[in-house]
């Protein structure tokens, strides 16, 4: 490597690690013991809160999504308050802040205060595993995909807690469907992420994306399935629109936010904002290659490269919001156990399958690309094979309407579905 | 969740104040765990007794307040009620307004199918993507309405006898710009919402209907028409010169949500059709008769009916030979076709009954009048 | 063990936990009590972080709060007529003494022993616990599987209702 | 204080206790399950500690049979709760003062 | 073009499908009889030759002494309409026995029609009001519904051309 490309010198701020990292280590020697830590703790959440969450949950989350779904639906967005609109988020969390508090009377309210409260914790818990660059991660556990995964299922009590603690009956709807949906969806999710970690044998999240990067593949296109169950699954998770049966408007009102209102309901919004961008994270981490770009991590800050995918992530979930239509509960579960799971142990046989190759005979790492095709070609022949064999016929589905030219009474349906006149 | 797990059944207030009932409208409904059990409809919230005020004004007074039933069609009310009307007195019109009649209640055709279509997809949970989408080539519409008749929602644009003003210039190159997009939107939408799976998933078989209890019903309009009954007034009982029009009439499968989804969208198809036929025959001449403003017609009765967007939107007109109507009775198209609903919705989820509420395209101020 | 964070931590958890368990004890509405419950398992998976089972502890994350709570909530939720409240029965005073003493006999036994308590930390990775478990403790691993399949289906055939038995085509 | 293997066996032993009462006095079944859930999280906590502070057959032993305590008591717990629901069905309460089906 | 059937050809073929159904008929309209209505709308539904399968409209009208229940009743196959009406004699407890058991369209339509004129339907399975509240005073679309509840009256009777109609012959009920 060529000396002047990162010389891991605290002035290299191509890399805010080195610069953070030489910071504290001055820190160490000047304090005494143990307020580096307290020091490196505020540190670490002041600098990623303000270059990551706040622009992240405001300007992408809040402004960029309701601008991107304006264009999708063909209208402007937002656009009066500030340039192009840019101050909306900060009105928006005025207004909200200003408005009254409504509790309903006979709602349960400690649980209706707390819940709001204890919905943002975890969010914050979970950016504490990512990896932003080479060595920008807060917490690097060795069993951070576990913790990714335990600390996102809190956020679900939380949302039974909203939606039972008002006595509302359409709240009480929401918080029973993510209480099903979520405890449904648990379970292809981690067993896509298990044929995950049987690649990569490790559990730590910046271990996986060191692996990616020697390797020179991104685990996308060895885990074609275990990609896709984990997008499907993080978004029935975070409740968005294909899934988002919780707070589906046009049917329950808005589930478990239907009776809270002001800044309460605010956080709930802006902590779905940042448990999407956390998944969002996660999901660049584990199948993305993380802070890589097959060597361009050289050239640019690999923090930006990070960040820079993690907001096209973020589309997908804006875009599948803003095109598809929403499931219902029964076909969502049934979505989950017949689909996902089976398609999800069939990854898991497959990965053993190779792994066990790899390991038994010693097989060079370029295999991986060998595995590579092999599993996209398994990928779609399995999702084509199983929904042929759970009864999916597009071919039989009508797409226009019949056509008679002389009005009369009823038309049967012929065998070939065009009618007799 | 549906029929796994069993819960007490309960009563769920859907309404009045609910994003989908598409007005002030209510479904009590009772639910075991997510399936409907019992469903009861409450309504009336918006009575407004236009059946009565319409027996203390004349018969051209009365044209405004066809506009109010139906606000989403105000152009085929005015029409079926004008009909009526000429129908009982005996007036004829003139070729040019019965063809400018046609236009405007065939672009109102469009008009009303594009909300219906959205409002349907957006019951289906699309996030106001399809219904943004409508409303853009609706405003199309409404802007050649404004153009015409100065309004844009309530046009009060025909008049007994013809219409009430001549066509300005400009709109006929603004219809045929538009009668040139439209069919490309038609499109659109059907690429989005047809092919999709979820949306299919959504309506396939939801809020099924046979032809024998569709007929039973009463229903009309696309209703009837998705349950697979080719019925349709303007091919079985022309008014207004419909005989001259090629047109066809689109007819579902099964009877379910779906079905009447497409028959929407091939309905908007089949107006584009005639809105081009009508323009490009356009008859010169006078748009109306002269009809003397207190028209008194000879006693007697009439009902004269025309396809509205919503079914079969009928006019009973009773006349002493007074002033003003003897009685006035509106049959209304949504109001009728909503009797199914209990019948479609029981036994189904409750998002199931959003869907179904959504594919019979109710509109509140015709169901109350 | 040492350090000051690690002492700070344990007796944060030690409070939470053990209010948290008092107040599964004392809490009057069921679902609160729930609630409490899963505080409770919360602090167990931070005792679990402090006692060096990283693992162990996300997994109880995972499976108490994710899974058993979720589940306890359910049959909540499922058994509507059956009240709300979390009353005692008349064995409370008798529970409490028999247990006050029982505690005191255990806490007697902890005090009293002199535990061969090891210098080195004794601490396994999440490999290694795997290895263990596929290796020497295989059958009982094996068994647990079955365990939960049984398990599973058990608790199927059990709320299947009469309607849905009948509706069975077999 | 630096907490010892002596500190996390009495925090095992009071939620032991705990959950025991708790098991033993309440009415609903729902919470009764609660209570043991509490005692198998307290014997839980025993073992790790032990295997922490390399009491006994060492770090392993304790931390697998950890994962075993924790594989059966989801197991109990699913069954329990079935139970629960499918008596409530049947009887309209899960009080255990009222179920006493075998007494007659 | 949709045939019209006239009241005589109604008529003539209730009579023979029911005989003594037919009280008169008029050009435009065949009248039955109340007590023999449902059985020859049931007949007239089942017969071949006018198949009037759909029950297009029915509402009332009020003739000061007495009313009218019109139903409109139509074919798909043979693509014809009809006009068939009941007389309802007795004012103050009007009833028309239902056809819902012949058509269930008529459900919500009978419904609307006794919660504004007071026309029970017997036999109706669930007659309600189902626009104005229970409890509203009066059935508004009679002649003699003059005064709303807090005593304005409807209308615009200074408009040139109209005029109020004469005082109704009848006693005002409030």
């Amino acid at each position: 490597m060529p000396a002047f490309l990162i010389t891991n010198n605290w002035y290299d701020f191509r890399d805010l690690g080195n610069l953070s990292g030489k910071l504290l280590d001055l820190l160490d020697d000047a304090l005494p013991f143990g307020v580096v830590y307290v020091i490196a703790a505020l540190l670490g959440f002041v600098a990623s809160f303000v270059i990551f969450v706040l622009p992240s949950q405001l300007f992408v989350g809040v402004y960029g999504e309701r601008k991107l779904i304006g264009r999708i639906q063909s209208r402007y967005g937002p656009n009066r308050v500030g340039p192009f609109g840019l101050l909306q988020p900060i009105a928006d969390a005025i207004k909200l802040m200003q408005k009254e508090a409504l509790t309903p009377t006979s709602a349960d309210r400690a649980l209706m205060y707390l819940a709001p409260i204890v919905f943002v914790a975890p969010c914050v818990l979970l950016f504490a595993v990512i990896p932003f660059g080479p060595n920008m991660v807060f917490a690097d556990i060795p069993v951070a995909i576990v913790y990714f995964l335990a600390v996102s299922s809190i956020p679900v009590l939380t949302t039974f807690m909203a939606g039972w603690s008002h006595n509302n009956k359409y709240s009480l709807f929401g918080a029973m469907r993510v209480v099903a949906m979520t405890i449904s969806y648990e379970l292809p999710l981690v067993l896509g992420m298990l044929g995950v970690v049987l690649f990569t044998a490790t559990l730590g999240l910046q271990s996986t994306v060191l692996w990616q990067k020697e390797m020179d593949i991104w685990l996308v296109f060895l885990q074609p399935l275990a990609f896709a169950i984990f997008f499907l699954g993080a978004s029935a998770e975070l409740n968005r629109t294909p899934t988002d049966i919780a707070e589906a408007e046009s049917e329950i009102v808005a589930g478990y936010l239907t009776e809270y209102s002001g800044m309460k309901w605010g956080l709930f919004y802006g902590m779905d904002i940042g448990y999407a961008i956390a998944a969002a994270a996660f999901g660049v981490t584990v199948f993305l290659g993380g802070w890589t770009f097959f060597g361009l991590e050289k050239w640019v800050p690999p923090w930006l490269i990070f960040i820079g995918k993690t907001y096209l992530f973020y589309f997908l979930f804006i875009w599948t919001r803003g095109t598809l239509p929403r499931l219902r509960i029964d076909q969502l579960m049934t979505f989950a156990w017949k689909f996902m799971l089976p398609i999800a142990l069939l990854n898991l046989v497959i990965v053993a399958t190779e792994r066990m190759f790899w390991v038994e005979e010693k097989a060079d790492d370029s295999i991986v690309y060998a595995f590579a095709l092999i599993n996209i070609i398994a990928a779609a022949a399995a999702i084509y094979g199983w929904s042929r064999a759970l009864g999916y016929r597009p071919e039989n589905t009508p797409q226009k309407a019949r056509l008679v030219s002389e009005a009369g009474g009823f038309v049967p349906v012929d065998a070939h579905g065009e009618g007799s006149k | 969740m549906s029929g796994i797990i069993k819960s007490e059944p309960f009563t769920l207030n859907i309404g009045p104040q609910h994003p989908s009932t598409h007005g002030v409208f209510r479904i009590k409904v009772k639910v075991d765990g997510e399936r409907i059990v019992d469903a009861e409809m409450v309504m009336g919230y918006l009575h407004r007794a236009m059946e009565k005020l319409a027996e203390e004004r004349t018969y051209t007074q009365n044209i405004p307040f066809t506009d109010r039933t139906d606000y989403l069609a105000s152009m085929s009310n005015n029409l079926g009620y004008v009909l009526a009307v000429e129908k009982l007195a005996g007036i004829g019109v003139p070729d040019r307004g019965n063809a400018i009649r046609v236009i405007m209640a065939e672009l109102q055709r469009i008009a009303s199918h594009c909300m219906a279509v959205g409002a349907f997809t957006n019951d289906t949970g699309a996030w106001q993507t399809p219904v943004m989408w409508c409303f853009r080539e609706r405003e199309r519409v409404l802007d050649l309405f404004e153009m015409t008749s100065g309004a844009r929602l309530t046009c009060n644009y025909m008049r007994i006898g013809g219409v009430a003003f001549d066509l300005p210039r400009e709109f006929e190159p603004a219809t045929r710009k538009l009668l040139a997009d439209l069919p490309g939107f038609i499109d659109e939408i059907e690429g989005l919402l047809v092919g999709n799976e979820i949306f299919l998933a959504r309506t396939r078989g939801v809020g099924m209907l046979s032809a024998e209890t569709a007929t039973n019903f009463s229903l009309s309009g696309p209703m009837l028409r998705g349950s697979g009954i080719a019925w349709d007034i303007r091919k079985a009982d022309p008014y207004c010169g419909y005989e001259k029009y090629d047109f066809q009439i689109p007819i579902g499968y099964q009877g379910d949500a779906f079905d009447r989804f497409i028959v929407r969208l091939e309905e908007m198809r089949q107006s584009v059709k005639i809105v081009q036929q009508a323009l490009d025959a356009l008859p010169g001449g006078p748009h109306s008769t002269h009809v003397p403003l207190a028209l008194r017609p000879p006693a007697g009765e009439a009902y004269a009916r025309v396809e509205g967007p919503r079914g079969e939107l009928g006019y009973y007109v009773v006349s002493d030979e007074g002033p003003s109507p003897y009685r006035f009775h509106i049959r209304p198209p949504s109001f009728i076709n909503l009797s199914a609903l209990k019948e479609m919705t029981v036994g189904g989820t409750v998002a199931d009954a959003i869907v179904v509420l959504g594919s019979i395209d109710i509109v509140v101020g015709e169901i109350d009048r | 063990m040492d350090g000051f964070g690690v002492t700070f931590a344990f007796w944060v958890l030690t409070g939470v936990t053990l209010v948290a368990a008092l107040g599964v004890l004392l809490s009057r509405n069921l679902l609160h009590a729930v609630l409490f419950l899963i505080l409770t398992f919360v602090g167990m998976a931070g005792y679990f972080v402090l006692l060096s089972a990283d693992f162990l502890g996300m997994a109880q994350v995972l499976i108490y709060v994710g899974a058993i709570a979720v589940l306890v909530l359910f049959a909540v939720l499922l058994t509507p007529r059956a009240g709300r409240d979390n009353g005692e029965t008349r064995m409370f005073l008798p529970a409490l003494l028999l247990c006050g003493t029982l505690l005191a006999v255990i806490l007697f036994v902890i005090t009293d022993t002199n535990w061969a308590v090891s210098e080195e930390p004794a601490t396994v990775s999440a490999a290694g616990l795997g290895e263990a478990l596929l290796s020497r403790w295989v059958l009982p691993f094996e068994l647990a599987s079955v365990l939960l399949t049984v398990a599973l289906v058990g608790s199927i055939m059990l709320v299947r209702s009469r309607e849905e038995e009948a509706e069975d085509p077999r | 204080m630096t907490p010892g293997l002596e500190h996390f066996l009495t925090v095992g032993a009071i939620l032991f206790c705990l959950g025991l009462t708790i098991a033993l006095s309440k009415r609903n079944a729902i919470g009764v399950l609660m209570g043991i859930e509490i005692m198998l999280n307290a014997v839980n906590l025993t073992l790790l500690s032990f295997a922490r502070f390399g009491v006994g057959h060492g770090p392993v032993a304790g931390q697998a049979f950890v994962v075993f305590i924790i594989t059966v008591a989801a197991a109990e717990a699913a069954v329990a709760l079935a139970l629960a629901v499918s008596v409530y069905r049947n009887r309209d309460t899960i009080d255990v003062d009222k179920l006493n089906l075998l007494r007659s | 073009m949709t045939r019209q059937w006239t009241g005589p050809e109604v008529a003539a073929v209730a009579e023979r499908l029911v005989p003594g159904a037919v009280d008169r008929s008029t050009p435009a309209a065949c009248y039955l009889k109340a007590e023999k209505l449902v059985e020859t709308m049931a007949a007239l539904h089942a017969a071949g030759e006018t198949d009037f399968v759909h029950l297009t409209n029915l509402c009332g009208v009020d003739f000061w002494d007495h009313f009218e229940v019109v139903y409109h009743v139509q074919s798909f196959v043979n693509n014809a309409i009809a006009c068939i009406k009941v007389d309802v004699l007795d004012r103050d407890r009007p009833a028309v026995p239902s056809v819902c058991s012949v058509w269930r369209g008529a459900w919500m339509q009978e419904c609307e029609t006794y919660d504004l004129f007071g026309i029970r339907f017997e036999g109706h399975p669930n007659l309600h009001r189902i626009l104005l509240w229970d409890g509203y005073p009066g059935w508004p679309l009679r002649k003699d519904f003059l005064s709303m509840p807090g005593g304005l009256q409807p209308g615009l009777d200074e408009f040139s051309g109209t005029k109020r109609r004469e005082p109704p012959p009848v006693s005002v009920a409030e």
